[in-house]
């Protein structure tokens, strides 16, 4: 096992530096020079020299791929160039509103859909199994922007159940904040699910051995619930951890309207204001994150399925 | 009896799934629609002012009016041209990139599939919405811009099923019985493998389509999206201001434009993979 | 299948709001605007300047009520002595005021305030490491400043012991600054939020975290800035001695501005900032009662207003008013007067009046806009409100003779003209309306979205033909506006027209140096009517600012170059605990 | 007599599916006696699987439906039973086996909970006393330490250890009546053998009646006590099973017995079922000409000339292992194989699974690179060749495969399926003339020309294989590798294909290598035989010398485990 784990750390290199080298790419190569930006209206040219070179815009190429590199690998992203702050420090503060939204969301929606998907499976091809899947599918049919906008206006607004925006720390506080934000998350994220975990529940439906099952003379629904589910659960792990990684990037939209100060409002904020220090930090969190969560769904996945034995 | 080969099979099984008829019969309206516009037959005068600003919607025009008179149906037929061309040209884009480097790496295996298989990590790490901003940062803004953003993240998915897929089907047998008989790795590959895969083009493409509009949405609200053109993302941007107005038929004629074809494609993919998909037959 | 439904019952349940406790002095205020930290040489915006005044203050602020603005003493004794050749102020400061208590001072007691901190504070802004926005306050003014800048680009670390001509420390609580040439505007930019007083020890002791540990002398004091949508603000303890003015401008009285008159400020203990940037949840949380104080934009501003632009009756009987006031600015689409097609004026005159805008304030403001008919807005010496721009007015007819006569007939020839702006809808929607406007005389017109640093690049760069945008009064003198045409200023200068015209710069020399006055202001209209016929740009709107304020809110008025208007504020605490009902 | 444990009453079944209604069971009856085996015998699609599944209840709902008939289980009818009767009933007093032990277990549940899952529903054992019972069952079935085994996984264990457990799991709670559904089919002989023995003696064990489930004839001699015979969803014919083979009336049944290669006799070419019956089914007198039976030694070899010769030949598989995978260890598949083969000649290659038939087969060919020896053919080292030398030998070298459904290009139609070996090697001028070539061929292995434009998914699996030999013999190659190419088919199909391909080697003077499992069809069709076992050849000579005195262990553990039915039975 260990030997497996070193090999696919390892994996983690080169593919750190792919990331690298593709935003040094897209940020310091092509997207030109933001001193313009930050010196704001008045600027002149004589201060615009002045911040490139402290900006250490004018090192080679080369030097400054090392410097992305280098944060790659230490994870010290500096400071960002609007709030002049650190940006690991940003990260954090970022990190707490953001999670208290993508979390729950994430579990509900993960856990709400298993049920469903298993609903459906149980009583696949009738009218009930058209009719949910349909709902879930037309769920994931209307633009993220509209659900919010409608959302906001008749539930926050209207009708008053929900804090139309803003964020209180806390558990019982921050909950009327973040409510109407995850059931958005929530009904967006429903139609994917369900259409992977019922092809997967099907999948398993029709092997070999639930007819042994059912020759045991198991029920339907103990079948489904044990034996089906049991060799289900092997893709779904690998399915819904991959989808962690994107958990850290916050929700950019539903967090900018409903005025959540999380990681996602930061970068979208960043993308509005050319931040590139912040971007870059996102980019490269985010595929370390990926790398490592994509192993960890590995070893979930030889602990879930006894046949696969990590070489 | 006339011959039929498996994808008259498929689409006699697929015809007879009453729902996935009716969202091929949306999806091909929605084409029509989009190409006439093209050519300037339908919706050519959106820009026209037909009415006061902000006119509810009513019996002369269906959707109403926006801050400019425009009528909003209008728009809403012109804005079908945008999203089926970005879902188009986002497949055009995606799908050589995706089943070459797919087919590639299934097939040879080694150093390089090593090499595919690190390229689209590196492009799956980096999520999205980075990857379609700084790309539409750098092409400028406008409608080239959007498809080749979208094209670029995209392919992703579609070379890691092809891959898996080709790995598959290399092993079959019928593809020893082409090496047998002295076939060469591109007859293997090109003329027996591919067309055995080609379902999942297929079936990924129509999922591929959606996923291609609403991004076109997020888009158009970062300021990134089609300029000049009405689209259904400009309009729901619009309707961030209107809203707060009581101007919604602007919001709703999009978002209603938008919800069909988008579903139609999610059952369309739905419908595909039972009716292509051998391993799901007779489900 | 029964969990499932109350599993969902439950999410809504827990979700919905609670009930807000409140208590008297305490003001909930919006800032539009992200906040990137609160560091006065860096408070380049109006809303970062507010949140900077209410902890820091500098040596004068305009008078909260008095219109037209005028000067007032803050943390100076009293208007500076100024030498006769106009170069040499010499400031007496007031005594016994202190910085608030930080772990940068000994013991964490905010220690005296002291002549010293202000000429450490003018270097901080010229200090080159920190390539301040507000740089361009001092630059070129104060006599060895620009030497004192330079030499400090080249060391390591800059030396603020340095001594410069320009700022010498007469005593304790004097100190005397000599110009290099006559500058009247001087004193106003004494009172922008770039030169507020800041302590040596705060800056060292937190370093590159000062700007999220402010350390000012100000009404209010925030000891962390978190980087978080929401900023709370509390009285500040030891605050000097400040008493609400006792006079203003006339009718203030009638609006109740003066109740307070003679109060020691300031008036609340505690104020939150929420930090929303969308317009959807700043209007509707500002009808939930969330928000004290809103400043409305143009859908808000249609929403809020009747046609006779007048407050809706429904907000009325809430008990919310509407305070309207000019604002001091100018909006425009500005020429990239470097580009050879827009070198000849009549196809900039011809733009001009092809451009309908009374329409476009009946769009886009509701009619609540002033037709600029040139570059100074009203409220300033040199503005006449009798003149008239004949290529203001709108005559498609005569636009196309000029268009036709700079040899583009109908419009044939002429490119395609990308407008570049910021990537707002509303900002869309006006271009998209100029387009119409240029449509009808053959001209094709584009949008170009920017995100804000985009589009500050491309006019520093001069990589545009046209772009629009907005410019703000940062003191109450023509010279801020004339200087935009002036040719020196030009990209990346804030002559983002590139306009050159020797005359004009020649009459904007001779005007400068003078001090305000008859002869100043005459020399102003003369330049302004040159600048309207050369039309650099096609003016739009000197805007209303919209503002509506809850029941309970005392002593609103809307203050262009004001950032300390916090201190002023007030809440009728019974007003607020009986209307609350109503919410 | 007591009366029957169970009796089936004109049973009728159909299936409703998209593609249209299909009668899988027409009318049929019989009985099962308490303690006895009842053999029901039958092709793929005769309808024997689905009577037990009827028997079970556990036909699809929608699709399948039971239009009339009866199930009598110790007196009362099944199909008036509801699905709780009727679970009550399966695992405990009814319990079912079936054909692929790789998949009918659940692969992330231990064997032993597997096992004490039925005892714990029917028995409501508590989960210590289910285990023990568990591995009680495991030692009765003959599972090597059986405390250990019941803590390993599906995955863990062999085939024929894995429908040991599908048995343990089936006669867990002591059912009066265990339906095997083709049990030993996927296992390889000296297995099936054991398993059998196993089988009969829990039967007498347990007293329990048998449903034994096969279209094997060897397997029914040897377990069933009385025998039904299928045919296209009807009973054709049902005894006992000495008179089913001494004296069968039924033309269907005496064709199924024929057509079946046993190693008693050397028939020049098979029987099959259409000589005894008609399609209709109308029975055709039997003229004695067919029965032509020669002595193969007495043929003079056609020609003396060597066309293949292998020497030491290996092929091996990297095993991988340590930090970066490097290859620890090989696998030799082949290991050391040396052979000469005559042109004209039939070799047989036997073996069980994994004794790396196939991988020689494929080497030769070099569709598998070898890792050493010499393959000369027609006195030229092949693994010498350069690629293009190697193409021009595939014209004469080809290779028949196993599974009919998977080795045709399922997106191509037959004619371009046959064409494109003269395309690849530009023989013919022109399409028509390919074309042309391609019909001639199409008669000759006896498919319709009018079928040309269909595609694979539309033949059955001996048509299919039929497509496979014409596309082998497109261009006219001396040698040809059949490896396994009967094996997937059924038994009257495959005496069509046997004698086609004799008849082809006849016309063609084509030389054959035959890979097969299945002594009695390689005894058939070869010249010599040669045994392997483990990578090597252990054993090789004339077909008959390899029948009547085997001189390796091995190869007469082999010949002693076929079935040959019981004693007295002639096979």
């Amino acid at each position: 096992m260990t030997n497996y784990i070193i090999r696919r750390l390892l994996y983690l290199i080169p593919v750190l530096l792919g990331v690298s080298f593709l935003i040094f790419l897209l940020f310091n190569v092509v997207a030109g020079d933001p001193t313009a930006v930050l010196l704001g209206k008045n600027a002149t040219a004589r201060q615009m020299e002045e911040l490139r070179e402290q900006l250490g815009l004018n090192k080679p190429l080369f030097m400054q791929y090392l410097d992305v590199v280098k944060s790659a690998f230490t994870f010290d992203f500096g400071r960002s160039w609007a709030t002049k702050q650190e940006i690991t420090y940003m990260l954090k503060q970022g990190a707490y509103p953001s999670l208290t939204l993508t979390i729950p969301a994430f579990v509900i929606s993960t856990v709400l859909s298993l049920f469903i998907s298993l609903f459906v499976a149980y009583y696949r091809g009738k009218g009930i199994d058209l009719f949910i899947r349909f709902l879930c599918i037309a769920g994931m049919s209307v633009s993220a922007l509209a659900y919010i906008l409608g959302f906001q206006w008749l539930f926050a607004y209207k009708l008053g159940w929900f804090e139309i925006s803003g964020f209180e720390y806390g558990f019982p506080e921050f909950l009327p904040y973040i409510a109407l934000p995850a059931i958005i998350w929530i009904i967006l994220s429903l139609g994917p699910d369900v259409r992977f975990f019922r092809t997967v529940i099907l999948d398993e439906i029709y092997q070999d051995y639930v007819r042994t099952a059912r020759a045991k003379g198991l029920g339907e629904m103990t079948i489904l619930l044990k034996h089906v589910l049991r060799n289900a659960m092997i893709p779904i792990i690998t399915y819904t951890v991959i989808q962690i990684p994107f958990l850290i990037l916050g929700a950019l939209l539903l967090e900018n309207f409903f005025g959540i100060p999380g990681i996602g409002g930061m970068t979208l904020n960043a993308l509005n204001n050319s931040d590139f220090p912040v971007i870059k930090a996102m980019a490269i969190l985010s595929s370390v994150v990926y790398i490592i969560f994509s192993l960890v769904s590995d070893i979930l996945y030889t602990i879930a399925d006894p046949r696969v034995k990590l070489k | 009896m006339k011959e039929n080969s498996l994808w008259k099979d498929a689409f006699i099984r697929l015809t007879k799934d009453k729902w996935a008829l009716a969202s091929l019969i949306i999806v091909v309206v929605y084409s029509l629609v989009a190409i006439l516009s093209a050519c300037g037959f339908i919706a050519a005068d959106w820009a026209q002012e037909v009415g006061a600003s902000n006119l509810a919607p009513n019996a002369e025009h269906i959707f109403g009016t926006d801050i400019f008179g425009r009528s909003v149906f209008q728009k809403v037929v012109r804005g079908t041209q945008v999203a089926m061309s970005v879902g188009l040209a986002t497949s055009l884009i995606a799908i050589p990139i995706g089943v070459v480097l797919g087919a590639v790496g299934g097939y040879f295996g080694g150093w390089v599939d090593d090499f595919i298989t690190w390229l689209y990590t590196t492009f799956s790490s980096i999520p999205n919405i980075m990857l379609l901003i700084s790309i539409t940062m750098i092409l400028g803004k406008g409608l080239f811009a959007v498809y080749v953003a979208l094209g670029a993240t995209s392919w992703v998915t579609l070379c890691r099923l092809i891959r898996g897929e080709v790995m598959k089907h290399k092993e079959r047998e019928y593809v020893q019985a082409a090496s047998a008989i002295g076939g060469g790795h591109t007859r293997k590959l090109f003329k027996h493998i591919l067309p055995n895969v080609t379902h999942i083009v297929i079936i990924n493409t129509s999922l591929q389509f959606q996923v291609a509009i609403k991004s076109e949405v997020i888009l158009s609200y970062l300021g990134l999206g089609v300029q000049g053109e009405p689209s259904w993302g400009t309009m729901i941007d619009d309707a961030k201001l209107e809203l707060a107005r009581g101007v919604w038929w602007q919001l709703a004629g999009a978002t209603l434009a938008m919800f069909i074809i988008v579903l139609a494609f999610n059952i369309l993919g739905d419908a595909l993979r039972d009716s292509l998909d051998p391993k799901l037959k007779g489900k | 299948m029964k969990s499932l439904v109350i599993f969902i019952l439950a999410i809504v349940f827990i979700g919905c709001t609670k009930e807000h406790q409140f208590d008297a002095r305490e003001l909930h205020l919006i800032s539009p605007e992200k906040i990137a930290g609160l560091d006065p040489i860096h408070a380049s915006d109006r809303y970062s300047g507010l949140e900077v005044g209410k902890v820091y203050e500098g040596l004068f602020e305009f008078h909260p009520l008095k219109r037209p603005y005028e000067l007032m003493p803050n943390l100076a004794e009293a208007l500076p002595q100024v030498a006769k050749d106009g170069l040499t102020y010499t400031f007496k400061i007031k005594e016994g005021v202190l910085f608030h208590d930080s772990p940068a001072f000994p013991e964490g007691k905010g220690r005296e305030l002291e002549a010293r901190d202000f000429i450490y504070s003018f270097k901080r802004l010229a200090d080159p490491k920190l390539s301040a926005k507000g740089w361009w306050l001092f630059d070129g003014k104060v006599k060895g400043l620009n030497e004192w800048r330079e030499k400090s680009s080249k060391e390591e670390t800059t030396d603020y012991s340095a001594e410069i001509e320009g700022f010498k420390v007469t005593g304790k609580y004097t100190f005397q600054i000599k110009l290099v040439k006559p500058y009247p505007q001087f004193l106003y930019a004494l009172a922008m939020p770039y030169s507020y007083v800041v302590a040596q020890e705060a800056v060292t002791h937190f370093g590159p975290e000062f700007l999220n540990h402010p350390v000012g002398t100000g009404p209010f004091i925030l000891p962390k800035y978190e980087q978080s949508n929401k900023i709370v603000y509390t009285k500040n303890p030891n605050f000097r001695v400040k008493f609400y003015p006792s006079e203003g401008e006339e009718g203030d009285e009638k609006l109740g501005l003066l109740s307070d008159a003679g109060k020691k400020i300031p008036l609340v203990d505690r104020i939150t900032v929420y930090v929303i940037v969308e317009s959807q949840p700043k209007w509707l949380g500002f009808q939930k009662a969330k928000f004290d104080v809103i400043e409305l934009d143009e859908t808000q501003a249609d929403q809020a207003l009747t046609e006779e632009r007048v407050i809706k009756p429904e907000f009325r009987n809430l008990g919310m008013r509407l305070v309207s006031s000019p604002q001091i600015d100018i909006s425009f689409f500005a020429f990239n007067n470097e580009d050879k097609i827009f070198k000849d004026v009549r196809v900039r005159q011809a733009m001009s009046l092809a451009y309908d805008r009374k329409e476009a304030n009946k769009l886009f403001q509701k009619g609540t806009g002033v037709i600029a008919q040139s570059i100074i807005p009203p409220g300033l010496a040199g503005y006449e409100s009798e003149f008239k721009n004949p290529y203001v007015a709108f005559d498609v007819e005569q636009a196309k003779k000029l268009l036709s006569e700079a040899g583009y007939p109908e419009g044939k020839g002429f490119p395609e003209v990308t407008v570049q702006t910021r990537n707002e809808t509303i900002a869309r929607h006006q271009i998209e309306f100029f387009a119409k406007c240029m449509e009808k005389i053959g001209i094709k017109v584009q949008v170009g979205m920017n995100t804000w640093p985009e589009l500050i690049n491309k006019v520093s760069k001069k990589q545009h033909q046209m772009y629009t945008m907005a410019w703000g009064a940062d003191y109450p003198d023509a010279e801020n506006f004339l200087g935009l045409v002036y040719c020196p200023n030009k990209a990346p200068g804030s002559n983002g027209s590139n306009y050159c015209n020797p005359e004009v710069d020649k009459m904007f020399e001779e005007a400068v140096i003078l001090q305000d006055g008859e002869e100043r202001t005459a020399k102003y209209k003369a330049l302004n009517e040159k600048i309207a016929l050369e039309v650099p740009w096609i003016f739009g709107f000197h805007r209303t600012k919209f503002s509506l304020t809850q029941a309970w809110v005392k002593n609103y008025k809307f203050m262009e170059f004001n950032h300390n208007q916090a201190q002023y504020l007030n809440v009728d605490f019974e007003v607020k605990k009986e209307l609350r009902k109503k919410f | 007599m007591t009366a029957p444990l169970l009796s089936v009453r004109n049973l009728t079944v159909e299936f409703h599916t998209s593609e249209g209604v299909t009668r899988a069971v027409n009318n049929i009856s019989f009985d099962i006696p308490h303690g006895k085996t009842i053999g029901i015998v039958g092709e793929s699609g005769s309808g024997k699987s689905v009577t037990s599944l009827a028997v079970m209840g556990l036909l699809q709902k929608p699709a399948a439906k039971i239009l009339s008939g009866e199930i009598l289980f110790n007196g009362e009818d099944l199909l008036t039973y509801d699905e709780n009767q009727m679970r009550k009933l399966r695992g405990n007093q009814i319990s079912m086996i079936f054909q692929e032990p790789m998949t009918s277990l659940n692969p992330v549940f231990k064997v032993g909970e597997q096992i004490s899952e039925a005892l714990r529903i029917h028995k409501n054992m508590n989960p210590k006393e289910a285990w023990d019972k568990a591995v009680d069952l495991l030692t009765q079935v003959g599972i090597p330490n059986p405390a250990a085994s019941a803590h390993k996984y599906p995955h863990e264990m062999s085939g024929g250890q894995k429908q040991r457990v599908m048995i343990a799991m089936a006669i867990s709670c002591e059912p009066k009546l265990l339906i095997a559904d083709e049990p030993t089919t996927a296992l390889d002989v000296t297995i099936q053998k054991q398993v059998l023995e196993l089988m009969h003696d829990l039967q007498q064990k347990y007293k329990m009646s048998m449903m034994f489930i096969t279209h094997d004839l060897g397997v029914i001699a040897d377990i069933a006590d009385d025998v039904v015979v299928m045919y296209r969803s009807n009973v054709v014919e049902k005894n006992t099973a000495k008179h089913i083979f001494q004296t069968a009336t039924h033309p269907y049944t005496k064709g199924l017995i024929a057509c079946r290669p046993n190693l008693g006799n050397n028939p020049r070419r098979l029987l099959t079922v259409s000589d005894f019956m008609t399609e209709a089914g109308e029975e055709i007198k039997l003229d004695a000409g067919k029965v032509e039976v020669f002595d193969k030694e007495s043929v003079p070899e056609k020609s003396s000339e060597i066309l293949l010769e292998v020497r030491n030949l290996v092929t091996q598989f990297p095993i991988k292992g340590g930090l970066f995978g490097r290859t620890v260890d090989h696998h030799k598949a082949v290991n050391d194989v040396s052979f000469t083969l005559k042109k004209g000649q039939t070799l047989g290659l036997v073996g069980e699974s994994g004794c790396g038939k196939t991988t020689l087969g494929r080497s030769i060919l070099r569709l598998i690179e070898p890792a050493a020896g010499e393959i000369i053919y027609k006195g030229k080292d092949i693994i010498k060749a350069g690629s293009e030398e190697m193409r021009q030998l595939r014209k004469q070298m080809q290779i028949i495969f196993q599974d009919p459904y998977s080795s045709l290009n399922p997106r191509m139609t037959v004619t371009e399926i046959l064409t494109e070996p003269l395309i690849i090697h530009g023989v013919g001028a022109n399409r028509a003339e390919r074309v042309e070539r391609a019909k001639w061929l199409v008669e000759k292995v006896g498919l319709k020309v009018n079928q040309m434009n269909r595609y694979p998914h539309e033949f059955s699996g001996g048509q299919r294989q039929r497509i496979c030999i014409a596309r082998a013999l497109m261009l006219n190659p001396e040698f040809v590798i059949c490896d396994e190419s009967v094996s997937a088919l059924d038994v009257s199909v495959q005496a069509q294909v046997l004698n086609l391909l004799l008849d082809l080697q006849e016309e063609f003077g084509l030389t054959y290598i035959f890979i097969s499992h299945d002594l009695g069809v390689v005894n058939f069709i070869s010249d010599h035989v040669g045994v392997m076992n483990a990578g090597r050849i252990v054993e090789m000579d004339r077909a008959s010398e390899i029948y009547k005195n085997p001189r390796e262990e091995y190869t007469r553990t082999l010949l002693s485990a076929i079935p040959k039915g019981k004693a007295g039975l002639v096979l």
